[in-house]
């Protein structure tokens, strides 16, 4: 198990100090990531699927439970995790750097691991479909789409052992998203990394993802291989879900 | 405080003073004790409300003070006006004017010339210039604000200008800075596209959102503002604050120093705590970020 | 009188041509879906529409006419006029276009000006909850600053809404809310729609027509039905081909082969061209000219001559597709197993 | 030497008789208010007690309510005030006539018994004065009206110390029963009375009713504004804010020159500046009195005068020039070598490449002084750096520690009424204040002694010529020039009189002569 | 790469002009600073191209000693501001916490020294001159900057990039340097030519109490500060540095607008 949820409860504090609302975005949750696995989760919005991988990438602490990666506690010192997991974040607007160009953000976790860049930049471009002249353009001189593939670009280009995709295709044409997923798909069995694929998109994830998780309202309440919960959902929210595909 | 050099004795007691005589006044003033019991005592008579007394005047130094303030706090809120009215509006021109070529050139010349004339060359200009020719405005005849308010502000009225030239230029550059930040977010786009007036743009989106750190500034240099008004007072010869601690630490007259620099501390504390809550009112987003990162 | 009608826009960026000769007409209460692969040109389209483009755009060639004004030679104060009596904007992404500084209430008073009910817009989309017009925007969920910006738009009741990928980042149920929601609103006030949208077949399902566009061309444009349902265009065929949605579990899916172009100056020819498997030589150099093919506009020297067509049955535009995709006659997507 | 009542009054004119530099229309009607600006309060521990004050700006403030027994008058002759007139009946008794009808401004007649006891208190007192005083053995009222001072030896400065402020008469019945405290309250017998004073801002006088010399004062109330910017006090006399005030700048009627109505006068005074070079500081070449000759030799004192005090000042020995009896500074040993003596002065005492700091204090025109000096010394291979600091950090350093850690300092004296006063701080046993970094050298003191017990006349000049020359071969403090002192007057509201020099650095002196012409 | 605006290039070769102009200074052109030439107060004319101050000295070689002077003093000094509140306030900004929050009320209860006690505490310290005038518009200015500075970087520290580089492992360092400091590198262009302006001032103020510059060094604080007594009798005394500062800073500032304008890659939008 390359991660481990176990009995995972985040509450965040909201408002003034004298009116705090308290908010449970993850309400015992428990689930795991095998090695070279991918897995699916999808939920609705605000049910606690950004919540739940800020806790698996170890940047939000959980109020309750533990969490273990590659079998142990996240480290204190975040450099030993270094080129052992990256994420494609949510929000493309705000996930790039507005003032390093293109090929600066991408090759940032290869200089982070002292690796030399050589041509990987322009190769990954490539792979998501960017021409290598994109390398020198600044984020704010793409289209969404465009954006969100840079953000793509930099999580592949180091090959590392998790990866978390939230949304991760949401902004892109049909066309563009069979050529990621299948280059996730690609890159996961030629070197098989393990992945969180989080989206709302129900055909993206069972295209990619061997299980998947439901969340609701900061509960995970169906996990399934991905082939018995697009035939036989259990529980009565993933058939509405389903339903609504 | 006492940590100044040069000593109060030879100061106040003239170079013919006798080392008894030096003493005898030390003892007084409790000068030759330990520095820091001279300020536990201190401190404790603050506490109680007695900022001790002058050992110049002899006077209460609490009472001068509060004597002097309303001139000091006159002079900076009418600075800090100008600086708000004069600055933000040239800040937001500029940004707003900014092309990619180069825009708002006389703007930018502008507010960087306000930051290059130094006060006392400008305060000495004007002092020329005003009493020279009748030009309306008086200097050197201060009159209290109570006596006569239109006199008074008639006397305040150059002082303060020259005080607020530099701050409205750096108000100006900072506003454009921020205004150029607001710019490119989306939601100025979201009111264009709602073909919503410039002025209205700037009104109702800009000015909040550019606000922090504007507040910031227009707040910190409320304390610059009171360094200035040092000189502005001490060139048009207004009985303040500034003209009280230039004279004080000139004299090593500790106490008036003191406390001085205690209400500027204060001031200054209670003016960055007003900060905060603006800004956090202004921002509804910091008050919920705040203290996110463990 | 067409309410949009856009005629050879040409719009380049410093190093980029976004549009390179797009036409578009849209008439007063239709609406538009405007597909397109990521890069294509959409969201430059649809700010053209309103003139928003950043200052490093160029327009340099065409026009846009909104309501017959032409809106790029309009003063600034017909602009704002123009844009405040006959367009609606949606950004894609809700969030950053509300002002993060003002209460949702506040925001939605501004546009409607005294004596407008608040209450009655955010209930239009569906947000009745009172807190909403008392919460910043950072403290909406995604879904529902999107219907605020909803409301924003549609509360002027404007001629024209532009709504750029308004439900990319929704999950499916809310997506179909909010969608409900605009096109109900704009059909009782009888707002034109410009629907900027990756989805096809969600844009083919609620629009009355569609237009497809590649490298910052319009290559495609007619009834939703018909777009779909009757093939015109090599790449409006190859994009139908390639949902991931469509695709069983372990069939691995072909996308369109080649890359999108990223243009810096006229295209010499077709812009799709080089991945067209029907391309010919005349393709490469030579413009095509728009041709009527029953009732769409097709930008395509074969246009007409081929006969492209749904692979594994018909493609069923209304509604959700079906298990397969849209693929070209000739039959280019092979199944493989994962 | 006797006196008679004379008080400076006659030519109506505005060009000034002799030791004038301005003198009061009296036929102009005497009344209104008037304003004048200095540029500093006075600002001592010891309050206003006027036998503490012991610097000229408090002088200048206390003289407007305190008199003394005798004045001095324009060309530093002694003249009476309180005292009526007094005799010598020996060279060491000195009987003076009180005037009748003197009031003190609480109403109470001045007797006999304040004289006395003024002078007693004095002299039992820490104050500087006490030693200007000389050798006064006892004082005594002497019958009725009069008051007898014996001296243990002859001591020819003793009326002009006199003739000072802290020399005044106090109201000592009232200091005695305590029911006035000195130091908190003015009361005296001259011709104003304090109305009101906020420290560094402003003092209000307003005229003494019981004041004995009828007719005087001439205006009816004083507002002194205290404004330390020099732009500020320019700036109140263009606007007719102030009628009078006193500049800093040596060329300020340069820059007065356009405005109309304002007269800028620059009187000569007896205080000099000079540098203090430190004899005491272990290690120092300066304790070579060869090394400091060299220095002395090298300082051109004219060119000090013409460029750094503009023309104003005048080179001066220890005899402050401009004194009756003062030395003639061109006379002095050092004023006759060249800068190849001071060369070759300092190659004999191994100090070729000699490199040493000068302190000064940032108040011009010192920082104008001290570059000068450092031209000057460079001409002799001198490197001179020069350390500027504000007054209070500068006495810290010079006066607070003992042995003193500077190498040279600058500073200037009040040169007093008369030649022998000033050469008492040459003695640091007697001057105290400059032992720190001064060695006492017998012989020059016992000429000091000698001169002071000189009456007046050609023997006694010789004797200061003596000192002079002593001392400018000690050097271990180098007089440099004359301190200017500049006045301007508004001529279209003021008509006031001025003494071409001052020996008590009073601008004030004569405030009580001045005619108002128009109130502001 | 966008390019310098012309204000900004015209900004940029009149501060290369300042700096040949007092290079020229200690070569020798130009004459001797400190040596009396001629008559006081003489107009300009020839031996004194600029007239000659209250020392009869040419004003020409003391400005552009004084240029020098300036320029070193204040670029020193708000380069190490610089330094410092980029430092105190992006490690504050990104940081949080109790911890911070306590120094920089500290920081902030020292700006609240007026200006001369800090200066007369500083030079206690160091003794008066150049290092204690540094020391002091070091800390007059360092605060204002650290709390814009601190503001700009609690923005920056939220977004998503910054989280990016922190799953990929970037060191701390890494983090603040490559993703917070470009990110508030426009505040601190124009806070820092801003404190330049004040370096200026407070360096004037101090050489005229007497803890700056020491005479007969020349700095253009110094040389205004006197030009200003003589304003009327001598204009020639304030016009000659006067206008060489207010060249200096003028171009400062437009270079330092022009700067923040290049740091920021996105481009403006017009309201209309
Ligand atoms: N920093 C925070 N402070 C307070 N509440 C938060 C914070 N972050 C998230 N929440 C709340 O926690 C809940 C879960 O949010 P989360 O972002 O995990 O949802 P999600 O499933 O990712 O939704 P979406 O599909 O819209 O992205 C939401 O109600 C949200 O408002
Ligand atoms: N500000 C800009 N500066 C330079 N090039 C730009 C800029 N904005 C967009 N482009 C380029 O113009 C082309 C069209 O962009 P546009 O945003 O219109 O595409 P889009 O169709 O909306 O794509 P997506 O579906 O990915 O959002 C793209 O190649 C993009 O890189
Ligand atoms: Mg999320
Ligand atoms: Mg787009």
């Amino acid at each position: 198990m390359i991660l481990e949820l176990d009995d995972v409860t985040v509450t965040f504090a909201a408002g003034p100090p004298f009116r705090r609302i308290h908010l449970d975005a993850m309400r015992h949750v428990t689930l795991s990531v095998a090695e070279g696995e991918t897995l699916g989760l999808v939920g609705e919005s605000g049910s606690g699927k950004t919540t739940t991988s800020r806790v698996a990438l170890g940047l939000q602490r959980p109020t309750a439970g533990t969490v273990k990666f590659g079998g142990r506690p996240f480290p204190r010192r975040r450099r030993e995790l270094a080129g052992r997991m990256q994420a494609v974040l949510q929000h493309p607007h705000w996930s790039l750097n507005p003032r390093m160009r293109v090929g600066q953000s991408v090759a940032e976790p290869l200089s982070v691991l002292g690796r030399p860049t050589g041509n990987a930049v322009t190769e990954v471009l490539e792979q998501v479909g960017l021409e290598a002249a994109f390398a020198g353009r600044y984020p704010h001189e793409l289209s969404g789409g465009q954006r969100q593939r840079v953000s793509i670009a930099r999580a592949l280009v180091t090959r590392p052992g998790f990866i978390v995709f939230d949304e991760a295709v949401s902004a892109l044409d049909v066309s563009v998203q069979v050529q990621i997923l299948n280059l996730i798909k690609d890159l996961q069995s030629e070197y098989g990394f393990s992945a969180l694929f989080i989206s709302h998109d129900l055909g993206a994830v069972r295209y990619v993802a061997d299980r998947i998780a439901v969340m609701r309202a900061g509960e995970i309440v169906e996990t399934a291989e991905t082939a018995t919960f697009y035939s036989a959902p259990s529980h009565e929210y993933s058939k509405q879900l389903l339903e609504a595909l | 405080m006492r940590l100044m050099p040069g000593g109060f004795a030879e100061t106040v007691l003239g170079p013919f003073a006798t080392a008894e005589q030096k003493a005898a006044l030390a003892a007084r003033y409790g000068l030759d004790q330990a520095v820091f019991i001279q300020y536990g005592h201190w401190l404790a008579a603050v506490a109680g409300g007695d900022f001790g007394v002058s050992m110049i005047s002899r006077q209460p130094v609490g009472a001068e003070l509060l004597a002097r303030l309303p001139v000091t706090a006159e002079l900076t809120v009418l600075a800090v006006l100008a600086s708000v009215l004069a600055g933000v509006p040239l800040g937001v021109l500029t940004a707003v004017r900014a092309r990619p070529e180069g825009g708002g050139a006389a703007g930018r010349l502008f507010s960087g010339l306000g930051v290059s004339v130094p006060e006392f060359v400008l305060g000495s200009l004007v002092v020329f210039v005003f009493s020279r020719y009748a030009l309306g405005l008086k200097v050197g005849s201060w009159v209290p604000l109570t006596q006569d308010p239109a006199a008074n502000l008639a006397t305040m009225i150059l002082p303060a200008a020259v005080l607020s030239i530099f701050s409205i230029s750096v108000t100006a550059r900072t506003t454009r800075d921020a205004v150029m930040g607001v710019l490119v977010e989306p939601y100025v786009t979201a009111a264009v596209g709602r073909g919503e007036s410039p002025w209205f743009i700037v009104r109702h989106h800009i000015l909040r959102n550019a606000a922090t750190p504007v507040v910031t500034l227009v707040g910190t240099t409320i304390a610059y503002l009171l360094g200035g008004a040092l000189i502005v007072e001490h060139v048009f010869n207004l009985p303040g604050v500034g003209s009280y601690i230039v004279q004080a630490v000139g004299r090593r007259d500790y106490a008036v120093v003191q406390a001085g620099v205690l209400l500027a501390a204060g001031v200054f504390i209670v003016m960055n705590v007003l900060i905060d809550l603006l800004v956090g009112v202004l921002d509804p987003r910091l008050g919920v970020m705040a203290g996110r990162r463990s | 009188m067409s309410l949009l009608s856009v005629r050879n826009l040409v719009i380049d960026y410093p190093r980029t041509r976004a549009l390179d000769g797009a036409d578009l007409t849209l008439q007063p209460g239709e609406s538009l879906g405007l597909v397109g692969e990521s890069g294509s040109g959409k969201s430059t389209l649809g700010s053209a529409v309103g003139r928003l483009l950043p200052t490093t755009a160029r327009r340099t060639d065409g026009e846009v006419l909104v309501a017959g004004e032409p809106v790029f030679e309009l003063p600034a104060a017909r602009l704002r006029h123009l844009r405040r009596k006959h367009l609606g904007f949606v950004f894609q992404d809700p969030i950053a276009s509300l002002d993060p500084t003002m209460r949702v209430g506040a925001q939605l008073r501004l546009v409607l000006g005294r004596g407008g009910d608040v209450g009655f817009h955010l209930a239009r989309v569906r947000l009745d909850d009172p807190r909403v017009p008392r919460a910043y925007p950072h403290q909406l969920s995604g879904g529902m600053a999107q219907r605020v910006a909803i409301a924003m738009a549609m509360a002027t009741s404007p001629e024209l809404l532009v709504a750029d990928e308004p439900t990319a980042a929704l999950d499916s149920q809310v997506r179909e809310e909010v969608s409900n929601v605009v096109f109900s609103l704009a059909a009782e006030a009888g707002t034109g729609i410009l629907w900027l949208s990756h989805d096809l077949p969600a844009v083919a399902r609620r629009c009355d027509r569609v237009a497809v566009m590649y490298g910052g061309r319009v290559v495609e444009s007619g009834p939703a039905r018909e777009v779909l349902g009757d093939l015109a265009h090599p790449y409006t065929a190859a994009l139908a081909g390639s949902a991931p949605a469509a695709a069983a579990h372990g069939v691995r899916l072909r996308p369109v082969p080649g890359r999108p172009p990223v243009l810096d100056g006229p295209s010499a020819g077709c812009a799709f061209a080089p991945r067209c498997p029907f391309a010919e030589e005349r393709c490469e150099h030579e413009r095509p000219v728009p041709v009527r093919v029953r009732e769409q506009d097709v930008l395509c020297h074969r246009a007409g001559e081929l006969e492209l067509r749904v692979s594994q049955g018909d493609a069923v535009p209304e509604g959700a597709v079906s298990e397969g995709g849209v693929v070209p006659q000739d039959g280019a997507v092979s199944e493989v197993k994962a | 030497a006797t006196g008679t009542t004379t008080s400076p009054t006659a030519a109506a004119q505005e060009s000034a008789a002799p030791g004038y530099l301005a003198l009061a229309d009296q036929s102009l009607p005497s009344g209104g208010t008037l304003n004048l600006q200095v540029h500093i309060d006075s600002g001592a521990a010891t309050g206003y007690d006027p036998q503490l004050a012991d610097v000229a700006t408090t002088w200048q403030l206390l003289s407007l309510s305190y008199e003394t027994l005798v004045t001095v008058g324009p060309d530093f002759s002694v003249q009476p005030l309180l005292a009526e007139k007094w005799d010598t009946p020996s060279p060491t008794e000195y009987v003076f006539h009180l005037r009748k009808g003197v009031r003190f401004s609480n109403g109470r007649e001045m007797t006999a018994g304040d004289v006395v006891g003024s002078l007693k208190r004095l002299l039992a007192s820490k104050s500087v004065w006490r030693g200007q005083l000389g050798p006064v053995k006892s004082a005594a009222a002497d019958g009725d009206g009069r008051v007898k001072v014996t001296l243990s030896e002859p001591y020819t400065p003793f009326l002009a110390a006199l003739a000072n402020v802290p020399a005044a008469v106090l109201p000592m019945k009232e200091i005695d029963d305590k029911s006035v405290d000195p130091a908190t309250t003015l009361l005296g017998t001259g011709p104003y009375v304090v109305e009101n004073h906020r420290q560094d801002v402003s003092w209000t006088f307003k005229r003494n009713d019981t004041y004995w010399n009828k007719g005087k004062p001439a205006a009816d109330a004083l507002n002194i504004t205290i404004a330390p910017e020099e732009a500020a006090r320019i700036a109140a006399l263009q606007n007719g804010s102030a009628a009078l005030a006193t500049l800093g700048n040596v060329d300020s009627s340069t820059m007065l020159a356009g405005a109309g109505n304002v007269q800028v006068k620059t009187q000569a005074t007896t205080d000099f500046y000079y540098l203090m070079l430190n004899s005491l500081k272990p290690g120092s070449k300066l304790a070579d009195p060869k090394v400091r000759q060299a220095i002395a030799i090298a300082l051109d004192n004219q060119q000090i005068a013409d460029v750094a005090l503009g023309g104003q000042g005048k080179p001066t020995a220890i005899t402050p020039v401009g004194l009756p009896g003062a030395c003639d500074p061109a006379a002095l040993p050092s004023a006759a070598k060249s800068v190849d003596d001071a060369k070759a002065l300092l190659a004999e005492a191994g100090a070729r490449n000699l490199s040493f700091t000068l302190t000064i204090f940032s108040t011009e025109p010192a920082p104008a002084v001290a570059q000068v000096i450092q031209q000057n010394l460079q001409q002799a291979g001198i490197t001179v750096k020069i350390e500027q600091m504000d007054e209070a950090s500068w006495s810290g350093k010079v006066y607070g520690k003992a042995p003193a850690d500077f190498d040279a300092a600058l500073s200037w004296f009040a040169g007093y009424a008369d030649p022998g006063m000033v050469t008492k701080w040459w003695n640091p046993e007697t001057a105290g204040f400059n032992a720190g970094f001064m060695k006492p050298d017998k012989e020059l003191n016992t000429l000091i002694d000698a001169a002071g017990k000189e009456p007046a006349g050609p023997s006694r000049d010789k004797a200061l010529a003596a000192v002079c020359a002593k001392a400018d071969a000690d050097a271990q403090m180098i007089p440099l020039v004359t301190r200017p002192a500049t006045v301007a007057f508004r001529t279209d509201a003021l008509s006031p009189s001025l003494y071409a020099t001052e020996g008590y650095g009073n601008v004030l002196r004569l405030v009580a002569d001045a005619r108002v012409k128009k109130t502001q | 790469m966008r390019r310098l605006d012309r204000l900004s290039i015209g900004g940029l070769v009149t501060l290369l002009v300042l700096v040949v102009f007092a290079l020229g200074s200690p070569m020798g052109i130009g004459g001797d600073p400190d040596a009396i030439v001629g008559p006081r107060l003489q107009p300009p004319g020839p031996g004194w191209w600029l007239g000659t101050d209250n020392l009869g000295r040419s004003l020409l070689p003391r400005v552009m000693e004084g240029v020098g002077t300036t320029l070193l003093l204040s670029s020193v000094a708000v380069l190490v501001t610089a330094a410092l509140s980029a430092t105190f306030g992006i490690v504050a900004g990104y940081r949080g916490g109790y911890l911070n929050e306590l120094v920089m009320r500290l920081v902030e209860v020292l700006y609240s020294f007026p200006a001369i006690v800090l200066a007369i505490l500083v030079a206690a310290v160091l003794g008066p001159g150049q290092t204690a005038a540094l020391a002091s518009i070091v800390l007059v200015t360092i605060p204002l900057m650290t709390r814009l500075v601190r503001a700009a970087a609690v923005a920056v520290s939220q977004r998503d990039y910054v989280t990016s580089a922190v799953i990929s492992g970037a060191r701390l360092s890494r983090v603040l340097v490559r993703h917070v400091l470009p990110n508030v590198a426009g505040t601190i262009a124009v806070q820092g030519t801003y404190a330049l302006s004040v370096g200026i001032a407070v360096e004037g103020g101090l050489s005229f109490l007497g803890f700056g510059v020491q005479p007969p060094q020349a700095s253009l604080g110094v040389l205004i500060q006197q030009g200003g007594t003589y304003m009327i009798a001598a204009p020639w005394l304030i016009l000659g540095p006067g206008v060489v500062l207010v060249a200096a800073i003028l171009a400062i500032n437009v270079v330092g607008d022009g700067l923040r304008d290049r740091l920021e890659p996105r481009e403006t939008r017009t309201l209309t």
